[in-house]
């Protein structure tokens, strides 16, 4: 209860990498950083995830993109960004200045894609490591790695045979079993899982009989409505794989944050939250401070919760 | 591209929430970082409620700037709008802004003309404020509602100081001004020869036909505030996508950085007309 | 625009069961109609789907049972019910009187189990068919049908040889290929799917460092969250089979109701929001009724979105 | 088992939201079904916004009935008694009830005693006036609270008529009446031995105390009030299970309509103490 911070923040995520807290801002909610830089100090952040990035530019799927739901948002972007030339020889530049570790999210089509796009960042300084993005529901084949653990564990196998950086795999919880696709990239190298990417869902627009997204109708639900969803994703993870857990999904709060712990996560990353408040991510890494020195916590895996084992 | 630099995360208390005919409302609150950068056009993304229903922001043009207090202009379409007109003053209303790119005001200009559809009069009141301060002698504002009643008042469009604003109304079914629509009003207002700027805000098809009425004889400046859904409204969800043209093709620019408002020949109106309604019943 | 009536209401569901409209209530929401019984004129409602019925009585789970989530709630009441030999015995006797259809939900953890409660309900009166609910989350094995479409497949086609009433399979929606599941249980013999059943969920209590839900620390999350994910859910099985589709998931109001229709169903169950409103089933059968007669709809399905085919 | 044909769901305007000491609140509506039909210790689901968070509606005892008006006694745990704190004079209450099975009431009660711990209070003003009405003498109602601040009002326990109501405060910091618990002023209150039933509410630990130091010396009717996480409060969810005794194991009731009022003895005082509380932070 003494005002004195003893509590560890640091994460080491494999390879080297060591978060210096645990609160990291999701993929595709906080761009490369520009924006956020412009709004908040951006280097008090455990990390940045960027936006997805893919071999080539990509200029993104037809208007609306975004639908709001109850307690959630339907996002169907289709992975508008610049290409992993344009990352690697320019933005990279700023992600070396920085002192917040960048961690690219990459996602392609096929493994070759995405060794290639591992293959040029590896080649730019500045970048602590890669989220591979095998979860993407609204792009073509963009969950198909996601979906299939032996798929995944292949993939994940030969990108780690092409890169010496840290490599975390962002899972998709579009799955019978999430906890095999977690087993299946760690058995094949994976240094850390991150989980969850969207929830494949659909807003209905009834004037005009179709849904409001276009394309096949559907886009990803991320925000407070899924945070139950991702902490049962998150604890059944955990019980799946010894290396980090980073835990993503409704975190808008330090005691969302927390409670991603208690469930089983390392660290975190505030997605959809920042929209709406462009502070959030900061505000979460104060309250969470505040939360551990209050309770005396050395780490904030103190408060993971052991479930009893179950009876087979 | 705005600067976003230019942008804070204040909340200020309600003072004023006022009831005009037609089910407009407009709401002002103390904004001052706001009110001391906000440039006609731009816009604010406002916190409705405090749960996560809504979850996101809404965002609202800059309707007028009075010493620190900044009004908006809206109808209840949905929950976050009836939640902003549920506001009792002394409330906190949480504002991110300004934002986007808003009116391009040039020195020295000579009349200037907005056309104003529905709803879109909203950015309309500080514009033929800010235009007059930059030496604007004539603003011409041509104004068309459904009906009488939801024409937005017209000495709300020149508080403080009404020299050299001029509001022409027209409704759709004649209960006041011209019996017809506004686009029909806007050669009348090019006239004279002197028009430096067309503004132009409201429904997409009224856009749409103000812009096909100028494509041929254009004054220099020729704009429009657009929609999109957003998701953030600075620049990084990548949600509010608008069709522009390029060459032959479609691209995209995002409504809250590059627009909202955006040169009228640069639009892909076939593309913006064939996109759904934002507002979903 | 005119005020007559020309929607027609009803949908064959299969077996000769044609239901009077098609607003019915979801299981586990209703129990078996006894108490709202008390509360509205339930013989106005298009099904009664009942409570989980299973072989034996069950006690369910420890408490707490419940716990709200952000537009949600999580369940994990662990199929109380008085036994499949009660229902038949003496709660058919009451369904008998009804005009209301009943659909008995039947859970069990295998496939003779099943075809054990389905033989006892058939020698009574009053059922007009089952629901087979493949999919609680809430009890051990609860789901192994579900999660499986081979298995589901098997289970389905021997229920039907061993009963000529209509047969319902209750979807789940923790899958990765709910289309899968939908399409092996039309081919054999399900006369409709109902889809969805919860979602896996979990809400922390910080406090005490772990699950506010006893046993494994989730339950199945319903409600306004889950609607969007229903709603693509309901597509998807729309897509794959030609039964009818019963959608379940976040209708608490006529318009959500429609939207299923858009979405693809060919009936609807109101679940959880008959806990904050009783009146909730019938103001949406009045409202989608008044809907479709404005809209001068001859059938509610003419909302049906027909999605453009995808290019393989 | 309550009878739900009792119960209603009806609509009333807000009249008053009185701020007590100590963080109380007291809301009172027009709800006449409910006041014309609630006994004491029936609840009524109260709707807390209109948006769907909160989705469900939250439990109240009926506190008091003053004509067609019903108040409710709560304080700010989270967000629906937050925005049920927030109503003002004129605000929509949705209410369905009474539900639950109450108090027992016998007729020629001579004495009966009333243990509340803190909020547990609620049901308490309805009962001292609802005992008498039906020929108790004597309403003694021992109270208890962590401070002086956050004791129940003693005379809102006595409203209308005080007559043969006694009111014995204790607070666990010693700033009014009794340095201590509640419970220990029991065997006090049963001094006399014209005690006819003993009610109490409040806090499971409060209970649980209660009802060991009752176990030998109880009066014919010795109830409590229990809570439970509740998702419909009629009895459909089935998600209100309290834990009885049944034999020397433990069996499920449910709190919404076997209880919330349930005989001490058959409360399984061990398993509900291993509950974690309702209230999640
Ligand atoms: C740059 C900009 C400036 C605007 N200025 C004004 C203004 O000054 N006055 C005014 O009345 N309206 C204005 N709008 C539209 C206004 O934002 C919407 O009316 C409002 O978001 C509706 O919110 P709701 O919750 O009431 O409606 P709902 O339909 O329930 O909202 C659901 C979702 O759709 C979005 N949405 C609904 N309608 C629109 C719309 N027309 N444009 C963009 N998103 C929409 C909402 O933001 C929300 O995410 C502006 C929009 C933009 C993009
Ligand atoms: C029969 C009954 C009568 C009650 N009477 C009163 C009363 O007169 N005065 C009073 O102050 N409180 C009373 N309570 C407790 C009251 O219902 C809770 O304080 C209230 O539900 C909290 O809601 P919230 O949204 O503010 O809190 P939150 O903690 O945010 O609610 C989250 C969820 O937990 C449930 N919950 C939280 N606390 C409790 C609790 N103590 N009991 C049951 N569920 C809970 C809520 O209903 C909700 O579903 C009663 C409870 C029951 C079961
Ligand atoms: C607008 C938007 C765009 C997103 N883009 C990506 C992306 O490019 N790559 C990715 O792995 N996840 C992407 N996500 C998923 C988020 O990183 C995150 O996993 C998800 O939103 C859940 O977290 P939240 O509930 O905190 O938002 C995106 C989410 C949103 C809302
Ligand atoms: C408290 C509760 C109990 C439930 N019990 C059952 C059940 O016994 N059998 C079943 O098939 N579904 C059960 N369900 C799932 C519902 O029937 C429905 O599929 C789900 O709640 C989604 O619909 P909703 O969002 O409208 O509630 C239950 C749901 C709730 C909330
Ligand atoms: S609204 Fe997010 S990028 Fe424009
Ligand atoms: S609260 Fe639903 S059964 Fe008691």
């Amino acid at each position: 209860m003494s005002g004195e911070s003893t509590v560890d923040l640091r994460v080491p995520l494999g390879r080297g990498v060591e978060l210096p807290n645990p609160v990291g801002v999701a993929s595709g909610t906080f761009g490369y950083g520009f924006e956020f830089e412009q709004l908040i100090d951006i280097q008090r952040l455990g990390a940045i995830y960027t936006k997805g990035t893919t071999p080539q530019p990509r200029e993104g799927n037809p208007p609306p993109r975004v639908a709001e739901t109850a307690g959630g948002m339907l996002n169907s972007i289709g992975l508008q960004n610049p290409g992993v030339d344009h990352v690697a020889r320019v933005y990279a530049q700023s992600f070396a200045q920085w002192r917040v570790p960048v961690i690219v999210n990459v996602a392609a089509a096929t493994v070759d894609e995405y060794v290639h796009c591992v293959r040029v960042l590896d080649t730019a300084d500045g970048i602590a490591g890669y989220e591979l993005n095998i979860s993407c529901p609204n792009i073509a084949h963009g969950m198909d790695f996601g979906l299939d653990a032996t798929a995944a564990g292949r993939l994940v196998g030969t990108v780690r045979g092409a890169t010496e950086r840290c490599l975390v795999v962002k899972l998709s919880p579009n799955v019978t079993d999430i906890a095999a696709v977690a087993r299946a990239v760690e058995d094949s190298g994976a240094d850390a899982v991150s989980a969850v990417n969207t929830y494949v869902g659909m807003k209905v627009h009834l004037a005009m009989r179709r849904p409001v997204l276009p394309n096949r109708g559907t886009g990803g639900l991320s925000g407070p409505a899924i945070k139950p969803l991702a902490l049962a994703a998150v604890a059944r993870v955990r019980a799946a794989v010894r290396i980090p857990v980073i835990g993503v999904g409704g975190i808008a709060t330090a005691t969302d944050a927390l409670e991603h712990f208690v469930a089983g996560a390392d660290a975190v990353q505030v997605g959809t939250a920042s929209f709406a408040d462009p502070r959030a991510c900061l505000d979460i890494l104060d309250g969470i401070t505040a939360y551990a020195q209050r309770a005396g916590l050395a780490r904030l895996t103190d408060l993971r919760w052991q479930p009893a084992p179950l009876p087979a | 591209m705005s600067d976003l630099r230019r942008s804070r995360d204040e909340r200020g208390a309600v003072v004023r929430v006022e009831e005009l005919a037609g089910g407009l409302v407009e709401l002002t609150a103390h904004l001052p970082h706001l009110a001391a950068t906000a440039r006609a056009g731009e816009f604010a993304q406002l916190r409705c409620g405090d749960g996560p229903v809504p979850l996101l922001r809404r965002p609202f043009s800059v309707a007028w700037v009075d010493g620190e207090h900044c009004s908006f202009v809206f109808e209840r379409v949905g929950a976050g709008t009836r939640l902003l007109a549920a506001m009792r003053p002394g409330d906190t209303l949480g504002s991110l802004g300004p934002l986007g790119a808003g009116f391009t005001l040039g020195d020295g200009m000579r009349t200037v003309v907005c056309v104003a559809g529905g709803l879109g009069c909203a950015p309309f009141p500080l514009l033929a404020r800010q235009a007059r301060d930059r030496g604007a002698s004539r603003v011409v504002i041509v104004h068309g509602a459904a009906t009488a009643a939801r024409l937005y008042p017209a000495e709300r469009f020149v508080r403080g100081d009404a020299s050299g604003v001029e509001v022409v109304e027209s409704t759709d079914d004649g209960t006041r001004g011209h019996h017809g629509l506004a686009v029909d009003l806007i050669a009348d207002a090019l006239r004279g020869g002197d028009v430096d700027a067309v503004y132009a805000c409201g429904p997409n098809p009224m856009l749409a036909a103000t812009a096909a009425r100028l494509a041929n004889t254009a004054p220099a400046v020729c704009e429009v505030s657009l929609e999109a859904p957003m998701g953030c409204g600075f620049g990084t969800c990548l949600g509010c996508a608008l069709p522009m043209r390029r060459g032959d093709s479609t691209a995209w620019a995002l409504c809250c950085r590059e627009g909202p408002v955006m040169p009228m020949q640069a639009v892909d109106w076939d593309a913006l007309r064939a996109l759904p309604p934002a507002h979903v019943a």
